[in-house]
């Protein structure tokens, strides 16, 4: 299963999610110019972290016209799966391939910790590993985190099921003391309606390897592996 | 108005540039002639004290700088230091102190971009940033305002560079009231193969200026960090540059790729003095000239004249010799990156720094003149007054405070003690993927990817300790940072460091400065620890009084085996807890006396024993790599009980601790006696551990057993009754992490 | 030469952290008469253009495009000749 | 009631990040005739004053002490009773 990481001006987490897909899943990987305008031969397109293009004006607005981002679009329009992690996931937004916007979080400063994720959603190539409402331990590392749709998406997106973490304490509950950035209803990651395409503040990345404090990352990875498998038999 | 540089110069110009008399005599001395006014500009900035070292160069003589792992001693951008496999780590630690204090959130970023480039310009990929930070107290809002700038200046732009800030020091004293201290280290990695320096070598060879365009930011912002800070420091805030993080991504980026190609000859960023700075002192480092027309140098305004293209400290942008010929290659490989490159001019066999508009020339200088021959002073030094005053403190005045719960409390709610995690929590401290031991443990440890090898790092400095004996307090700032890398499994290789001190006119801070400069370099010497570099900050002043002086340290160390890399926090039920070093009655400068009787910087610090720290560093760090030791933690601020307290707190799990030894209690509990270090190892491990510290004929005291969920610490005092030891502290772990993890956030709201 | 002053807000349904953040600061700073606040963007942008309209319609694609978010963000400008 | 509309932009010489990476994003989509961008701020605040005067004279006081950054920052305000 070959694996594409799409470099923008200012991607930042672009060798870490290289490193991850290599390091938990040992299948190919590649490096995807944003000047590039095709993603053909890519079997997952990820979005990684970062600040492109410094998050001047919004975050990923300005990514969101990068060349790729047609591709891209086309990719996922088709089917293609395209995870957003973090500054992936606001280009998402941007991009309109999924709903909704993101504010500063609510304390207007950066933070960068270890978060719970309830997983509300297993059937999504990202996740078919996990158990509904299993808890996941994942850090986030935004200023811009802060998730809003307006009440109509928000019924869509629970209508169909399309949000996939939502922020919640060690035990799993759902709380606002849980909730780091003041996000609508403590979503932390939403997919489109087919499933294929995932944006998720969390870095999942980050906690790839045991090394790193935890590998609850790796189910991540893993999932769309396996997922794959699954699909090409 | 500036005027034409073919005027005369108005008399004592020369003054208002930060020249002396003298100098502006040697000037002419040098050139033959009067300079004109790019000339004198020129001078004026190369020569102050912020770019010439032209105080503090013959005390830095001092310094141990030699050692079969350093790689690289300072002189250049960065130190480097062999890490074996061919890898080595570049560091270097920098002060952003008075931009800071005008604008925090530019002044703290544009500092983090400046030593962010310092390192890449070496060649080496940044991991890691370390920020030491000094404040006055947070119960002023103007300090609150400074600090909430600082911090997040330093997170706006490390972040968005996508280099991970996993280390730092904050402390408060009213001392830094106006004048807040904001050091910052950078780490980076690099092969040795790839290993470039600051020099315009090979005559010929085209000169380029690569990365942001050149305003008329921050012109004179050398000087600006030359002199105390004034009512009038308000008006210089032309002085302040912005930071453009995502343009110093690009040019990382850039560069690496650049140096990569192997078409650099010699690299090295526009920091103080911009361009001037980088062009004299390539040329000099390598015994050559440079030429350049300004005229071609991209700018962001128009009508920018030569004095201000020479003396702007635009941020983001690199001077690049290249091989001849492979100028349109490095200019494609920028061009990727969007950025521009442009050749400016050439390497030249004649030492001079000259530089035209055009045909017409503005300014020539010999190049050498403005580096290695600017002047020296050898200022004098006495004892200052306060000295003997605040160091005359009785113990036996000291009453012994009745509830020492309250007392641990209390310091655990002490800003220069409480968690900094409203700090660090700003700080994108993982990006990377390489952050083995986040913030909040003695030292950070980041993992080498592809080996088993992981770099610890830290910045120390106690100011307190350092105002009181500053020879006594420079030492034990590199024996606490070696301490703190030992604590997490490393051997300490090197360090850096960043010298603030007050106005070096003054006999006094002179004084300390050398004491501190000489209390390091022994301690360097004795554990080997070279120094590879560093960065000297005068003129901490206002309205006349200093700063206390704050040589911090910044040291990285060894991990040979990630398995073997040890944290701080307390494991299991049942481990046995042992203090490495001994107690003595020491509470001089201590946090204790500051936080409960009210006696900031009173007394005589506590002494170091150099012989004794080398050998319970040695001890510690050979248990930790023989598997023997659970945790490890040094005692530094607030003593052995918050050294407990904070094991316990990281660990969420208590212990009971039954001290023997019978000193004064507030000594015992809160002293800050150096060179201990209290390790936990499971019950199995005991006898072995005990055997190997005995053998290395280190003191040690087994102090009791983790377990529970109190912290429970039993003294035999004067109190006790028969012998027999009484609780003194019985606190829920809970409480007191609630307090430690709540103060700093709470007095920021 | 026109020059675009472009003012982006959010919108009123939506919730402003900054706003809010900057009205408490201001209360306690003793503006208590300080009733609401609301923190958008305020762009200038000098464009090029044959005419007005011609300004104005390529304004307005811009801030539809990239300059505001519309799911959160509305947008006004004025367009002077320089 | 009075509303003030406050715009706080960039001093001329400071250098202004976000305008540069906006003007060349939309040169990038096609609107090369775009000669420059600033990006600077835009907050609506509203005061309950006895005057207009009195209102004008808080709101330059903010400006001053808390919205803008005089270091880098200039600002200017209109405002309207409402
Ligand atoms: N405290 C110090 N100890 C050792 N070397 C120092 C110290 N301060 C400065 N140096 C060395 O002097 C040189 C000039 O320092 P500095 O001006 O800070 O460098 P830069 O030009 O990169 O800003 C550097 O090579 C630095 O390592
Ligand atoms: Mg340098």
């Amino acid at each position: 299963m070959k694996f594409g990481v799409i470099v923008f001006p200012g991607s930042n987490c672009d060798a870490d999610c290289l490193h991850a897909v290599k390091a938990v899943l040992d299948q190919p990987v590649e490096y995807i110019w944003h000047k590039s305008n095709s993603v053909d031969g890519f079997d997952c397109i990820i979005l990684p972290g970062g600040f492109s293009y410094g998050d001047y004006l919004r975050a990923g607005a300005i990514a969101r016209f990068s060349p790729v981002m047609e591709a891209v679009i086309n990719y996922a329009q088709k089917g293609g799966w395209v995870l957003g992690i973090c500054n992936g996931f606001q280009v998402l937004l941007e991009a309109g391939l999924l709903p909704g916007a993101m504010r500063r979080n609510n304390n207007l400063q950066f933070i960068c910790q270890d978060t719970y994720l309830k997983v509300e959603n297993c059937s999504t190539p990202f996740t078919a590993l996990c158990h509904p409402g299993e808890v996941l331990k994942i850090p986030v590392a935004h200023g811009e985190g802060n998730y809003y749709c307006d009440e109509k998406t928000l019924k869509e997106l629970k209508q169909n099921n399309q949000i996939v973490f939502r922020y919640c304490d060690e035990m799993g509950k759902v709380t606002g003391e849980a909730n780091p950035n003041g996000s609508i209803n403590n979503i932390a990651g939403i997919c489109n309606r087919h499933g294929n395409v995932l944006g998720m503040m969390p870095h999942p990345e980050r906690c790839a390897e045991e090394i790193l404090g935890s590998s609850d990352g790796a189910v991540l990875f893993k999932s769309i592996l396996a997922s794959w498998q699954r699909r090409v038999k | 108005m500036e005027p034409r540089s073919s005027e005369k110069l108005k008399p004592g110009i020369w003054r208002e540039m930060g020249l002396t008399d003298q100098e502006f005599d040697r000037v002419k001395e040098i050139l033959g002639r009067e300079p004109n006014y790019v000339e004198l500009g020129i001078f004026a900035v190369m020569w102050s004290e912020h770019c010439s070292y032209k105080t503090s160069r013959p005390v830095l003589k001092f310094f141990p700088t030699e050692g079969e792992q350093v790689l690289q001693g300072p002189g250049e951008n960065a130190g480097i230091v062999d890490i074996g496999d061919g890898q080595a780590v570049a560091f270097k630690i920098e002060s952003h102190n008075h931009p800071s204090a005008v604008e925090p959130y530019q002044g703290a970023a544009t500092g983090v971009g400046g030593i962010l480039r310092d390192v890449f310009t070496m060649g080496a990929r940044p991991i890691a940033v370390l920020d030491s930070l000094r404040f006055g107290s947070l119960k002023n809002s103007r300090t609150r305002y400074l600090f909430s700038g600082v911090v997040s200046g330093i997170s706006g732009y490390g972040n968005c560079v996508g280099v991970p800030t996993v280390g730092g020091e904050v402390f408060f004293a009213p001392t830094y009231e106006e004048n807040p201290l904001v050091n910052v280290m950078c780490v980076g990695l690099i092969d040795h193969k790839d290993i470039k320096k600051g020099v315009a070598a090979g005559i010929g060879n085209p000169v380029m200026v690569v990365g942001a365009r050149t305003g008329r930011d921050g012109i004179h912002g050398a000087t600006f960090a030359s002199e105390e800070l004034s009512e009038e420091s308000a008006e210089k805030r032309p002085a302040v540059q912005v930071g453009d993080p995502f343009m110093e991504k690009l040019l990382l980026e850039a560069c690496l790729e650049v140096i990569k190609s192997g078409y650099v000859v010699g690299i090295q960023d526009m920091g103080a003095a911009g361009l001037t700075s980088s062009s004299c002192e390539m040329a000099s480092r390598a015994g050559t000239g440079i030429e350049m027309d300004l005229s071609l140098v991209p700018r962001r305004e128009e009508g920018m004249t030569p004095y201000e293209l020479m003396l702007s400290e635009s941020q983001e942008r690199m001077l690049v010799v290249v091989k001849k010929g492979t100028e349109d290659k490095v200019k494609e490989i920028f061009n990727k990156w969007d950025l521009e490159a442009v050749v400016v001019g050439r390497v030249t066999g004649d030492g001079m720094l000259r530089l035209t508009e055009g045909q017409q020339l503005v300014a020539e200088v010999p190049a050498k003149a403005l580096t290695d021959e600017a002047p020296v002073y050898q200022r004098p030094y006495s004892e200052p007054e306060y000295l003997k005053e605040a160091q005359n403190l009785s113990p036996v005045k000291i009453p012994i405070p009745d509830n020492y719960e309250q007392v641990l409390l209390d310091l655990l709610a002490s800003p220069n003690i409480a968690s900094k995690e409203w700090v660090y929590r700003q700080y994108d401290h993982m990006v990377g993927t390489n952050t083995v031991v986040r913030p909040g443990s003695d030292a950070a440890v980041l993992r080498v990817k592809g080996t088993k090898k992981g770099i610890a790092m830290t910045t120390d400095c106690n100011p307190r300790y350092c105002y009181l004996d500053p020879y006594m307090g420079g030492m034990i700032a590199v024996a606490e940072a070696a301490r703190n890398l030992v604590c997490s499994g490393a051997k300490p290789l090197a360090i850096t460091n960043c010298l603030n001190f007050g106005n070096p006119e003054k006999p006094g801070v002179m004084w300390q400065f050398r004491r501190a400069v000489q209390g390091m370099s022994e301690a360097c010497r004795k554990l080997n620890t070279p120094v590879t570099g560093g960065n000297v900050s005068f003129y901490n002043e206002t309205k006349g009084t200093a700063v206390y002086p704050t040589p911090t340290v910044g040291m990285v160390g060894l991990i040979e085996d990630l398995d073997y890399c040890c944290t701080q926090d307390f494991k299991d039920e049942g481990d046995i807890i042992i203090l490495v070093g001994e107690t003595r009655v020491e509470l001089g400068g201590s946090e204790y006396l500051s936080v409960v009787h009210g006696l900031e910087g009173r007394g005589t610090p506590p002494q170091l024993d150099l012989e004794l720290e080398r050998k319970v560093q040695q001890a510690v760090l050979e248990a930790i790599k023989k598997g023997l030791v659970k945790s490890a933690h040094d005692c530094s601020e607030g003593g052995l009980a918050v050294a407990l307290a904070e094991s316990c707190i990281s660990g969420g799990i208590g212990a009971e601790i039954y001290s023997i030894e019978n000193i004064r209690g507030d000594a015992l509990l809160f002293g800050e006696s150096q060179s201990r270090i209290i390790i936990s190892a499971s019950e199995n491990n005991v006898a072995e551990l005990i055997r190997h510290l005995t053998l290395m004929e280190v003191p040690f005291t087994r102090l009791g057993t983790v377990g529970g969920e109190e912290l429970r610490i039993n003294l035999m005092d004067s109190g006790c009754a028969a012998g027999r030891p009484r609780p003194v502290i019985n606190l829920p772990v809970a409480e007191m992490e609630s307090r430690w993890r709540g103060a700093v956030k709470c007095l920021m709201k | 030469m026109y020059q675009a002053k472009i003012y982006i807000t959010l919108k009123q349904s939506v919730l402003d952290p900054q706003g809010s953040a900057v009205t408490k600061s201001l209360h306690a700073m003793g503006y208590e008469n300080v009733k609401d606040v609301r923190v958008g963007r305020y762009l200038v942008v000098d464009v090029d253009a044959p005419s007005k309209e011609a300004a104005g319609e390529q304004v307005h694609d811009m801030c539809r495009k990239l300059l505001a978010n519309p799911v959160i963000e509305d947008y006004t400008f004025e367009l002077v000749e320089v």
